[in-house]
């Protein structure tokens, strides 16, 4: 039978999952109003990998999401203040307004945040994992890349380097059907990414990506078992990115009937339907929870405003080390 | 002449020399519907098909290296990388393929090659996506090295380096893309190798490229109300540098100032200073050559910060009021 | 039934074996009498493969060797003349002496030769490959490179690039189960690579590299297929390097017993019984081929002495091109 | 103390950071049983183990990003590459990654990572395993770069870089690697950014580093005889340069030449020649700033034309010789 949640982390999973929807649809707006500037990538759409993966992990687990990772980010600990902060590049951001959207790190909540260069924290996750082996540590570290990202060579390198040297390293392939623009079907030469782990002698396994409840026990049974049996593992998630690209995409390469199918299968509309059957939430309190979360994330996004930033001469402390 | 922008300049120059030649193919990613990161092929797809337009997965290095095979048995790849920070990836097909394997076979083969890569910060896009690698390159030989300004020099410098029978980098701004500038519709080449002077004057040699053309063509500009007539050289090339003119012009005005946007430290200028010091015009200094570029710091999202880090009009203007009134910066 | 040689076949192809070993036993003797500078990869033990590939091939498929590909060089075309010219430094060297050992490569015979970066050869021969199916040729190209490259990232993008622009390129992996002293066992995280072409979607196959009419037959029938249906294919032939990496190699990492056993295979004393069974050739006429060969490189080797060098003038024209 | 050579200085400096500190890591291809090509890592398989000892798949870009993260939380890797020449596929991990995480994250990481490479032609290994590549990785703020030529300042330096909490880039030339020195048993460390004067004069300073030092001592020596007397700079760190002590030298013997392997056009020196143009010591010059590098030449195999593309003895002291007697090399 399909694993499911109780009535508390119901609430909780699906007050991530809005969280994650809200945020990316503030940052969307406030790109239009030019508060932000600079380029965002929104996880719209993707919000069941966000709250399915991070809460099936141990706290001391570490993540790499990638660029289209605010609501990984979220997930893990950091609040949405300090992301948007971040974006808004005030003192108060989890980088001090250096990063940006393409390099949200948080290393308080074991977030070592993704790579502007695409596929290149997959080897770097798997450094981390090899250190925390060394250390003895029982934690998992799991990086997360789109299909695009698994043609890259760093994938190989590092899945064969993962194999050999048996990391608890989880590389989650989160396959939104499109790198920027270009479908998976004509870049990636496999249908799912998952076979790929043939290559590197590893096991593998394709979900539904819009399934949080499928997400999250499907992360808990495989980092549970590489705690105990230190190795690496490819999971593919199949998921859509419901916007475009980046905030200057047109969206030409795809149909407005694709986007209308994936959108029957919101992970959050899906999941509130199970809640409501389950009797564990009403229309109305999914309303509220909406709302509180508007509210919070609007609460925030205020409070950034017209915050003091870094000076020049400050930044120079981050260049070099002692 | 038509006032079109740098990014369609660079647009007519491909599809100009793709319809003239059907090995002259574009690749890289995203270049079809998309049209490019930064539309640069806008429109393409249409025309020349996938045939000349071959969209790649994630796969830098590699179609590098599969671009630089074909080269060497007939196609003639414009490869374009969708940002020059990315220029990290295929350092290894440029340094150690394309620009050494002429020589290596003794002149069996020819690597007609170009690489087209957008520089810069001023986009808000980061450390990871905001840097002038040009450095990575120049002490490569074997590699041609070209970095208009203008959308006249970037058409007819691009359709050198499409004919040119070696590897051409090919370097852009992105913030000069959406400069407009007179641009002749049909055919027509810039010998690569060749400086430019955008202004003339007799007081001081601004020498420069790229999105600091601009920059010191406009302190310049402020500088001559001030009475100060400052010359403007834009290099244009990097590699092969036009010492030539570059003393010339030294020679007349006594005082040179080179400006970047890269990090002054280890950046370019250094040898347009060693190129100075190696020539005639050494002895007709009036004031030491000075340089202006990047601070020592990744760049910054903080746009406040990622402002401060690049040399702007003024301090163009204080540096050659220095070099003019004291006759050089005394440390 | 096996494929087998006839009688005219069998001797040109012990004739290639023996001068690719000749060859390779000369060159060890000019290195250690110091008449050749700089470094080396010899292919003894290796010679079903030189002998067994180039021969399956059409005269304007490409070839393009690693590091380790003298024989490749020789069964391609250039006569040993050429390549211990190049190996002096003299003019007379297919590269006129600018490349050495590690970049023979000769446009006459459609050899694109090694790349020094081990594995980068491997998208260039797709590029090649690409090249020829857009010029409508029915050739292909066939790259070759060891257990060791099939762990760089160029191997991942480059077939996969093969893979979804179907171009006729045959990657040929000469597993001699080392890489310079790490064996595959702990650097390759399976035992076939050939199963790695699973991640491209791509055929595969793994054959004995030490029978020549095994690699030629496989080849034959290999290429023959991909000039009717231009697609990739990642073949992988089990061998053996008798000698050490390069010259200044002790090989501490493997035991003697194992160099013992695949003596035992050696590919020319194999082949050598075949004929002999099937009455092709007798021991006096195999003695006799050899001292040929012998004196063929001897006189070939004394011809490059004292020859004229190419000066640093001449050099500065291959730099730049117009 | 004892005579050692360069190799066995490395060796012990490695030895010994590993020793008092688990988390030192050597990562490399053939490291262990092999000893590393060039035999730097000779023997240490049996004290430190696979633990610290990572021997690597052909993965350069994958196990320096590897190297990279696992340095963000407690490792500090020593990362050493076969040939310099390779720096090409770990260009992306350095200057995209390891030089900017701590800036990115707002100072939240280090990444306390050494990078060891080979640079250096004269082996016969032509055009790929030759290069002398510093100049892709000067122009990058967040780097430091040490580049020695003695023993005693490789292991001095090499311990330096392994302590520092920052990426440094460790650079060794094959030729220096069986020369011999004294080198102090035990624990002794040499600050980076510091540049030595190797050999104390008057009338001309030699500034240069690595391989070309040996070059030019004995350039030196012989100028002696000829009554010039040349003091050497050996600068040692390329980044931070040790620009006081150069101005230092120069300001005392009025002329310079800066002297490297690598190509000159486009090389290190020139970014010396320009800090000593902005200095004061610009005022003091008889002569204008000299500088020998590498020809514009990618390395052939040929080994008569291999020894005529870097400067040798002779060069330096033609070059010196000018300086010093018609006051600089008139064009
Ligand atoms: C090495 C590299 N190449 C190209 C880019 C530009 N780029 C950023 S995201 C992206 C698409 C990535 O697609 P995918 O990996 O599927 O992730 P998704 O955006 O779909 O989540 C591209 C091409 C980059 N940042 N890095
Ligand atoms: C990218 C790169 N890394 C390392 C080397 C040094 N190197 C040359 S050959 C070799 C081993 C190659 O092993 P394999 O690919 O199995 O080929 P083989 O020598 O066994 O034929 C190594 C490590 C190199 N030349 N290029
Ligand atoms: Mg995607
Ligand atoms: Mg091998």
């Amino acid at each position: 039978m399909a694993f499911e949640f109780g009535k508390k982390q119901s609430l909780e999973t699906m007050k991530l999952m809005l969280t994650s929807r809200r945020f990316e649809e503030k940052v969307n707006e406030m790109f239009m109003q030019g508060l932000i500037h600079g380029t965002t990538h929104l996880g719209i759409g993707q919000e069941a990998l966000h709250a399915g993966v991070s809460p099936a992990l141990d706290k001391d687990d570490w993540i790499l999401p990638n660029h289209r990772g605010h609501g990984h980010c979220i997930a893990k600990g950091s609040t949405p203040y300090d992301i948007m902060a971040e974006l808004m590049a005030i003192r108060d951001g989890v980088c001090k307004g250096m990063g940006g959207s393409m390099h949200i790190i948080d290393t308080r909540y074991k977030n070592m945040g993704s790579s502007g260069i695409v596929g290149s924290a997959i080897p770097m996750a798997v450094g981390m994992a090899l250190q925390m082996k060394r250390e003895g540590r029982k934690n998992v570290v799991c990086t997360m890349f789109g299909d695009a990202a698994s043609n890259r060579g760093t994938f190989h390198e590092a899945l064969n380097m993962a194999s050999i040297w048996k990391v608890p390293s989880l590389f989650l392939c989160e396959n939104n059907l499109y790198g920027m623009s270009v479908p998976a079907k004509y870049s990636v030469s496999v249908e799912d990414i998952a076979v790929r782990a043939t290559s590197y002698n590893m096991e593998s396994r394709v979900i539904d990506g819009n399934d949080v409840e499928l997400v999250y026990s499907t992360v808990k049974e495989i980092t549970d078992s590489m705690r105990m049996n230190p190795r690496p593992f490819l999971l593919e998630a199949k998921t859509y990115r419901w916007l475009g690209h980046s905030k200057s995409d047109r969206r030409e390469y795809r149909t407005k009937e694709e986007e209308a199918e994936w959108k029957e299968r919101c992970p959050i509309s899906m999941f509130k339907d199970k809640m409501i059957d389950r009797g564990f939430i009403t229309e109305k309190a999914f309303e509220k929870m909406k709302a509180d979360v508007e509210a919070e994330i609007d609460a925030a996004t205020e409070a950034c405003k017209g915050k003091e930033r870094v000076s020049l001469n400050e930044a120079f402390d981050y260049v070099y080390s002692s | 002449m038509a006032e079109i922008t740098f990014l369609q300049a660079i647009n007519e120059a491909m599809s100009e020399e793709m319809r003239a030649n059907k090995n002259v193919v574009l690749i890289g990613e995203d270049i079809g519907i998309y049209g490019g990161c930064f539309g640069a092929s806008r429109g393409m797809l249409e025309e020349f098909g996938t045939d000349q337009m071959l969209e790649t997965p994630i796969s830098e290095e590699g179609f590098m290296d599969l671009a630089m095979g074909a080269s060497m048995i007939g196609m003639r790849p414009i490869v374009e990388i969708m940002f020059g920070d990315f220029s990290t990836l295929v350092s290894d097909g440029l340094i150690n393929h394309a620009a050494k394997y002429k020589f290596m076979t003794g002149g069996q083969v020819e690597v007609p090659l170009v690489f087209r890569a957008p520089f810069g910060s001023g986009t808000g896009a980061a450390a990871q996506h905001s840097q002038s690698l040009e450095t990575m390159f120049t002490n490569t030989p074997g590699l041609k090295i070209v970095y208009p300004a203008t959308p006249y020099d970037a058409k007819g410098l691009l359709k050198s380096a499409i004919r040119d029978n070696g590897p051409v980098l090919f370097f852009e701004n992105k913030l000069l893309y959406r400069a407009k500038g007179e641009v002749p519709e049909g055919d027509y080449t810039i010998e690569i190798g060749k400086a430019d002077i955008k202004r003339e004057g007799t007081d001081v040699s601004i020498i420069t490229y790229s999105r600091m053309l601009p920059v010191c063509l406009e302190a310049a500009e402020q500088l001559a109300a001030e009475g100060i007539s400052a010359e403007v050289v834009d290099l244009r090339s990097l590699k092969p540098l036009d010492t030539e003119t570059i003393i010339k012009s030294v020679m007349k005005t006594s005082r040179a100032l080179v400006v970047h946007e890269a990090p002054k430290f280890g950046g370019f200028a250094g040898e347009v200073v060693a190129a100075i010091m190696e020539s005639e015009a050494f002895y007709h200094l009036d004031a030491p050559v000075a340089r202006l570029g990047g601070k020592e710091m990744p760049v910054p999202y903080n746009p406040d910060i990622e402002k401060q880090i690049v040399p702007v009009i003024d301090d163009v203007k204080e540096t050659v009021r220095k070099l003019v009134n004291n006759g050089g910066v005394k440390v």
